[in-house]
């Protein structure tokens, strides 16, 4: 492990070459927007929303899955990224069927906050207003398809951190959908443990619980970092090992 | 899980053709990366991918259900519904394109009261749109019932599609 | 000559207009400044011309909706969205997901008290569109107004931003959905 | 198997052949064999049976001869005469005639000096219309696997390395990679385990090169693979395939059978320390597989999703393991570059793209079917020379190559050379080889539709531009199409094009909208014919 210098935004800084550039930049308080990264998981570059430019290349590199290189120089907010990221935004409000009246994430929902970032006044293209189900058979949760924009963090969450893959995608394009075992009604699938963890990582209303009414549901994501941790530094098995 | 555990060779049902799903899987010493193989010939032995199927094959190879269910799903070549009687499969590529598949379709279509994609009612003939067949130079082409015909019009794909239709008024079930 | 406003209800609940009406002492001011030339809280029967600002609330949910979005959009130098209806579709966009048939079904059918008949399309209601559609997906918008409804203090922001001859690009404060 | 014996099998073979009398060619590849090919072999067997000459005249099938739309094609190796619209009758009166009294059958046979011939050059396709493809002897009889024994008996990995940079290789997929280079990355990787993978998923509507190829001369790709994994340091080699072409997986089956049978897959090779293994992978119907990465995943078993590079296949590939992924093509130029030297192969084409090229000619173009011409070669030589131009009573327009990656390219840039860097100035790419004429009738709005539905129909899903964006660019041409669309719409047309390029995970959605961005440059007209105005206000005086 090496500890690297680099520009970004015109700011000098350093970090470790295992690192992304979004952690460098977090680090030090430079904001770049994200969808589908999420602090414990792994990162998929899906949402494009973290796009950087790097100087002396012609394409977009997310700051989420590139490394840093000694002198690279990173710009996170030009005109152009800003456009694209207002533009990305737009599509994902145009994919699926979203009303944050009657949301129960309104006021705390990521995809929300990300149009206000981008400043977006109206979405330009036409609203596909797909036919999505939802599956309300689970005891506990209720998984809305039409709040959903793809970004596989339960997916994810379930393969990586419960370790029970309840989630997948099938399908593909514009077609794709979150399914549950062989696309069941989440009530009946055989291996979810009912933890919860896929709902507290969606960044939308489209995994909640039940019983929670409009703008009711804030999601507490904290808890990702600290089983993460624990698990890559095997705190729960520290004493046993050590003898 | 209510499932039962593969054994070898052998489905409860008494199906011998699980016993040539179990030699595909065998052969690629169950490992999960062979999945999209053994899919194939699941898809090969059995004709389509039914979910009871589906789950067989997640539990041979010791995969997540739902990570079956995403690559049977992912890619176009595996169906999860039976074809019908007589397959049309006509070719959607460029060149056929160019020289008017577009219009076989829309024919084709109007003939059997279904679109592309889907299987008439009585369930003789199913239509299946292709990427690409490869046959180019014969453009526009189909592939009926695994035979190629190139150099096809509107009003012959139409009348090969009554020829099926005869076939099976002529044969009641 | 004061500035000519109308206010349109289209496919909403008029939610928005009520929004308008809680600017309350505000309201006063406001009929100093400008001519209210057609609103659904004025007896009007037909959308003047030559219109400075249009407020149209809600979705264009039926042909009359859309009809009615032409004329304002030919009459009027300024047409607002206003409300996440007419920005987004919002809650009467919900009902895309069905057809216009079950739709009509289900409100006149299913869930009828008396007598479960769908109205003609020629003498009660007016014939719904295949779907409901955010007001700039059907004629030229100048400018939107957000919120589920707007709150007063945005309406207001936004018609004294227009009465001093500004579009009104609204700040990021004034940017909510829901 | 030595050398020594590889050249005895090659001895024997040329000895069996010297002793018949004349081979019947007839082509085998799946164009022919649609047009009855099959019949006709049969017919031939038929009459020589007849004549008694059967046991001196063999009737074998072979790669694909080029006029696909005229099919079937035979050809007569004694002289090379080929001939066109072979059916049963034509068979039976080539017998008579040519076979028997020597005199060609002028109806069907094809005038050699025609320039659908004398334009080509054939490195890729020169054994097609040569040999039997489903004989590994005939393939050894034509020098086949010498490049694989010179390189196992006489070269260091890095000569053959050296030797394919030096002949500026590039890959034929349509990305136009240095090969050399390529290969240098994967061999400077540190690893224990190493892939050599074949992208034979050729996608593109309207292309069959690779398909032919596999179906014409299965053993030159497993001989260039084997050469590449030598150079790198792989020992398993895949062969990712459509599962769309049955014809070419059979073949390739058998011919990994055939070199296994002689110890030309395997251990030892050529009693060298080099072991190499090829399997098959058969594709399911996914384009995006076309992508390396998602084509890896593919292999894994996995959905064909591509994953953000880097880190690259030749670091990180299939398993983890540094992978080396080139197109069937690329592959099937590695040969002859070892045979011939890579000094012989620079000198054809231009100096930046050396070599030939291979494409499938189709739409709306006399000639159809599968040629080879070297790089460098005026566009308009291809199509009006070789093609024969547009069918009578029409014109051409445009040429579209790249499949839903290129562009369409007009008549006034057909003076444009063939090569990777004078098609990407006119916004097409060079492609995996497809060229699709289009004449007067075809609507260029509707092409780019056509396009356009393929990507969003094929796009994996995985990142927002090419998920959603592919669908509103389709959605945006289908108002232009039908007449609904403003100037507004085109303006946002152009700016969603240029966002999915620049932000597109994959190779796939950042070159989706390049038909539509090529049509634009080229046929704006066509596009502004169809615009309606925006309504706006109108002051009431102007109503009245």
């Amino acid at each position: 492990m090496a500890i690297l210098t680099l520009t970004i935004n015109g700011e000098q800084v350093s970090g470790k070459d295992d690192e992304s550039l979004l952690q460098i930049a977090r680090q030090h308080d430079i904001h770049i927007p994200t969808l589908c990264h999420l602090d414990g998981l792994s990162d998929v570059g899906a949402c494009r929303l973290c796009l950087v430019e790097i100087e002396g290349q012609s394409k977009l590199f997310p700051a989420c899955t590139t490394k840093p290189q000694e002198g690279m120089v990173v710009h996170t907010d030009t005109e152009r990224l800003k456009r694209h990221r207002r533009t990305i935004v737009e599509l994902l409000a145009s994919e699926g069927n979203h009303q944050c009246a009657v949301c129960v994430v309104n006021n705390h929902c990521e995809l929300q906050d990300l149009a206000y970032e981008v400043g977006l006044q109206y979405v330009r293209f036409p609203y596909l207003y797909p036919k999505k189900e939802l599956d309300a058979t689970h005891k506990s949760f209720v998984l809305d398809r039409n709040r959903c924009v793809l970004c596989t963090r339960c997916v994810r969450v379930c393969h990586e951190v419960e370790g029970a893959h309840t989630w997948d995608i099938a399908g593909r394009g514009i077609d794709c959908t979150i399914i549950a075992d062989m696309n069941q009604p989440w009530g009946t699938s055989p291996s979810c443990t009912s933890c919860g963890k896929c709902v507290r990582v969606c960044p939308t209303g489209a995994l909640f619980e039940k019983g929670q009414t409009v703008a009711e549901m804030e999601k507490q994501r904290d808890f990702l970092k600290y089983i993460v941790t624990a698990r890559t530094k095997r705190e729960w098995v520290a004493e046993a090992t050590e003898e | 899980m209510p499932l039962p555990e593969k054994k070898s060779a052998a489905h409860p049902s008494g199906d011998n053709r699980f016993k040539l799903l179990d030699r595909a899987i065998t052969k690629h010493q169950s490992s999960g990366y062979a999945l999209i193989e053994v899919l194939h010939a699941a898809q090969g032995i059995f004709g389509y991918l039914e979910t009871d199927l589906l789950i067989y094959i997640a539990h041979a190879l010791r995969l997540p259900l739902s990570r079956v269910y995403g690559v049977a799903t992912f890619y176009h070549f595996f169906r999860m519904k039976p074809n019908g009687k007589h397959t049309f499969v006509l070719c959607t590529g460029t060149a056929c394109y160019v020289k008017g598949a577009g219009a076989i379709q829309e024919k084709v279509e109007k003939h059997c009261g279904v679109k592309f994609g889907e299987t008439t009612p009585d369930k003789n003939v199913s239509l299946i749109a292709a990427r690409c067949v490869g046959s180019c130079g014969l453009a526009p082409v189909a592939v009926l019932d695994n035979a190629v015909v190139g150099k096809l019009n509107p009003d012959d794909a139409v009348q090969r599609v009554r020829q099926w239709e005869e076939k099976t008024e002529e044969v009641p079930a | 000559m004061k500035p000519k406003v109308a206010t349109v209800w289209l496919g909403g609940c008029s939610g928005c207009h009520m929004s308008f009406l809680d600017m309350d002492e505000r309201l006063i001011e406001l009929a100093d400044k400008i001519e209210l030339v057609y609103s659904p809280i004025a007896d009007v029967k037909h959308f003047p011309k030559d219109v400075d600002v249009a407020l149209v609330e809600g979705a264009v949910s039926n042909v009359e909706n859309e009809e009615m979005a032409r004329i304002i959009r030919r009459s009027s130098k300024f047409v607002l969205s206003f409300g996440d209806c007419a920005t987004t579709g919002n809650v009467t966009a919900m009902r895309n997901q069905f057809s216009p048939d079950e739709i009509m079904h289900r409100a006149y059918v299913e869930l009828a008290d008396g007598d479960p008949t769908i109205p003609s399309e020629f003498t009660t209601i007016a014939k719904l569109l295949p779907q409901a559609k955010p007001l700039h997906e059907i004629i030229k918008v100048d400018a939107f107004l957000h919120g589920c409804p707007p709150t007063p203090d945005q309406i207001w922001f936004a018609i004294s931003e227009l009465l001093a001859g500004r579009t009104p690009e609204l700040p990021n404060v004034y940017l909510r959905y829901g | 198997m030595t050398l020594e014996d590889l050249n005895e099998v090659a001895e024997k073979e040329l000895a069996r052949q010297q002793a018949l009398k004349n081979r019947v060619l007839y082509c085998s590849a799946a164009g022919c064999v649609s047009c009855g090919s099959e019949a006709t072999r049969d017919a031939f067997k038929a009459s020589l049976k007849e004549k008694g000459l059967e046991k001196e005249i063999e009737v074998i099938g072979s790669g694909c001869m080029g006029l696909c739309g005229e099919g079937p094609l035979v050809k007569i190796a004694s002289d090379d005469t080929l001939y066109q619209n072979v059916d049963e009758d034509a068979a039976q009166k080539i017998v008579r005639q040519h076979l028997l009294d020597g005199k060609k059958v002028e109806n069907n046979a094809l005038d050699p000096a025609n320039p659908f011939f004398s334009s080509q050059l054939k490195i890729v396709l020169e054994n097609f219309g040569r040999i039997n493809a489903e004989r590994i002897e005939e393939y050894i009889a034509v020098d086949g696997y010498e490049a694989l024994a010179k390189a196992l008996t006489e070269m260091k990995p890095d000569e053959v390395i050296d030797e394919i940079r030096k002949s500026g290789l590039r890959g034929r997929g349509g990305a136009g990679y240095p090969t050399g280079l390529k290969w240098g990355i994967v061999r400077k990787a540190a690893s224990d385990q190493k892939y050599v993978i074949c992208n034979a998923d050729e996608g593109d509507p309207g292309a069959f090169m690779d398909r032919s190829v596999l179906e014409g001369d299965p053993h030159r790709i497993l001989e260039g693979m084997a050469i590449a994994a030598y150079a790198v340091g792989a020992n398993q080699g895949y062969i990712y395939i459509r599962a769309e072409y049955p014809l070419a997986i059979e073949r390739l089956r058998l011919a990994i059978k055939q070199a296994e049978r002689l110890g030309l897959l395997g251990n030892r090779i050529f009693e060298s320390q080099f072991n190499f293994r090829i399997d098959l992978r058969i594709g399911a119907g996914a384009f995006v597989c076309g992508e390396e990465t998602a084509l890896i995943r593919s292999i894994e078993g996995r959905r064909g999703s591509p994953k953000p590079r880097p880190p690259y296949p030749s670091e990180k590939g299939l398993f983890g393991a540094p992978t080396l992924l080139n197109n069937v093509e690329t592959y099937a130029n590695v040969a002859p570059i070892i045979n011939r030297g890579s000094a012989w192969f620079a000198a054809i084409g231009t100096p930046k793209s050396t070599g030939t090229k291979v494409f499938a000619l189709a739409g709306k173009i006399k000639n159809t079917g599968l040629i080879e011409v070297p790089m460098g070669i005026p566009l308009r030589t291809v199509i009006f020379d070789i093609g024969g131009g547009t069918p009578e009573g029409t014109e051409f327009k445009a040429a579209q190559t790249g499949g839903p990656s290129g562009g369409c390219i007009p008549n006034d840039h057909l003076d444009l050379p063939v090569d990777y860097e004078s098609l990407a100035t006119v916004g097409s790419i060079m492609g995996s080889g497809g060229m699709i004429v289009m004449d007067s009738e075809s609507k260029m709005v509707d092409v780019a539709k056509y396009f356009m539905e393929f990507c969003a129909d094929e796009s994996c899903g995985k990142c927002v531009p090419c998920r959603v964006g592919t669908k509103h660019i389709y959605l945006l041409l289908d108002k232009i199409s039908k007449g609904n669309a403003t100037a507004d719409d085109v303006a946002l047309l152009e700016e969603l094009c240029e966002m999915v390029k620049d932000t597109s995970l994959c190779g796939l959605g950042q070159s989706a909208p390049n038909p539509v961005l090529s049509t634009l440059r080229f046929f704006r007209h066509e596009y502004e014919e169809l615009l309606k105005p925006v309504e706006t206000y109108i002051p009431s005086d102007v109503h009245e």
